[in-house]
């Protein structure tokens, strides 16, 4: 039941993470996954002008775990995967840095990925975090994408 | 209750959280006092499609649901994360 | 066109491989790579009495890179993707080990997971690759899993 | 030409690779005279389900297709890797 069976990792941080320290957190001592699939999100220059300097991430500390956890649980519950490994990082980003880490361990490739794309497209759209870009000339909170609602009436 | 506010509700109103007594019984109710109490509330919540709310860190769709009993209500907009 | 405007990497080889290094490869010099998806397979268990001793992949040499070459390419008419590194591991290989890393990397989320399924689906079934295991007592060839061919059909 | 031959196909052969010439114009023509060689291949060609080929590493599904001009043809069990 939920929790116990799976192994599930959330993390809200200033600090980078190491993927391949990640990666052998997530497998280790369960030889059954046979594959991990990861998502990396990294700072990119979307800027008018491609002038950023610099990403702010905000986050709602709590309400982010809570929010993290029911949708990898969800995730659990309709696919069948071994481990969940979240890590999104807050405070100030530069280009090229590391946003976030998302690795979803299976037994089944396929169930994997999908799982995977149902936890991006609800961390997105449902975790409490808010991007605010400063480039040469200005800072602007980033708005949302329309399509990121849109792509939660697919699950 | 706290009332906390993020991203640009929070640059807005100048504060990101504030203890808050009122008899209002649901966030419509709630969000009306405030936008009458000063301006920085008014310009906050112009446009309520870009505010969504939180209470007790749970997200809620309809603006007529009860706060009765709620320790935190939380105003943001839209996430943006990932 | 093609190969041209598509970073594209293919690897067969005995060694192991960094992911840390090969992710940074993959977006090193293109700040528009916002989302790297990646797969990585890993040698695990799957003989009945759990006495797996070590796996050996063989492969058809110039085969294969035509094959994952025509593959990747074939994702890249599909999807906007910026990039693709898959590297796939021959010879012996032990429980735990490695054995391919996909790496799709682009401006969109959805797309890199789309691309990742495909390129997935087609090197199971259509790149000349061959696993034998050897168990404490006994070594066979892995037969073909029949879902792997339907799962072509979905593309 | 060249016949290539890999996982238990190589092993049941024998070789994983041999020099040939043949009168025959198809995959199934070549197929039945090197059956009718030596039963090493009668063994491997037994369950012509569980074999693919490759004319010039280009994978063909039709036992039917001419091999005329081919320089490399390749035998071998459905895939299995990732």
């Amino acid at each position: 039941m939920g929790l116990d069976s799976i192994n599930l990792h959330i993390s809200i941080r200033n600090q980078n993470f190491d993927i391949n320290q990640e990666i052998k957190q997530l497998s280790s001592g369960n030889l059954n996954i046979g594959g991990i699939v990861s998502f990396l999100g990294i700072v990119r220059d979307l800027s008018k002008n491609n002038n950023l300097k610099f990403m702010e991430i905000e986050h709602y500390p709590g309400m982010t775990e809570t929010a993290l956890m029911k949708i990898c649980n969800e995730a659990k519950t309709r696919w069948e995967i071994q481990a969940i490994s979240v890590i999104h990082r807050i405070g100030k980003l530069y280009p090229g840095d590391n946003i976030v880490l998302l690795l979803v361990g299976s037994v089944h490739r396929t169930q994997a990925f999908e799982a995977s794309e149902f936890v991006m497209d609800f961390l997105k759209s449902r975790a409490p975090f808010w991007k605010k870009e400063t480039t040469l000339t200005e800072a602007t909170w980033i708005e949302e994408n329309p399509l990121d609602e849109q792509k939660l009436l697919r699950w | 209750m706290k009332i906390l506010y993020f991203s640009w509700l929070r640059e807005c109103i100048g504060v990101s959280f504030e203890e808050y007594s009122t008899d209002q019984t649901t966030i419509s109710g709630l969000i009306r006092e405030l936008v009458n109490r000063e301006p920085r509330y008014r310009k906050a919540f112009k446009n309520l499609t870009m505010v969504k709310v939180a209470i007790d860190q749970e997200l809620v769709a309809d603006m007529e649901t009860s706060i009765v009993g709620a320790h935190e209500i939380a105003f943001f907009p839209p996430m943006t994360g990932g």
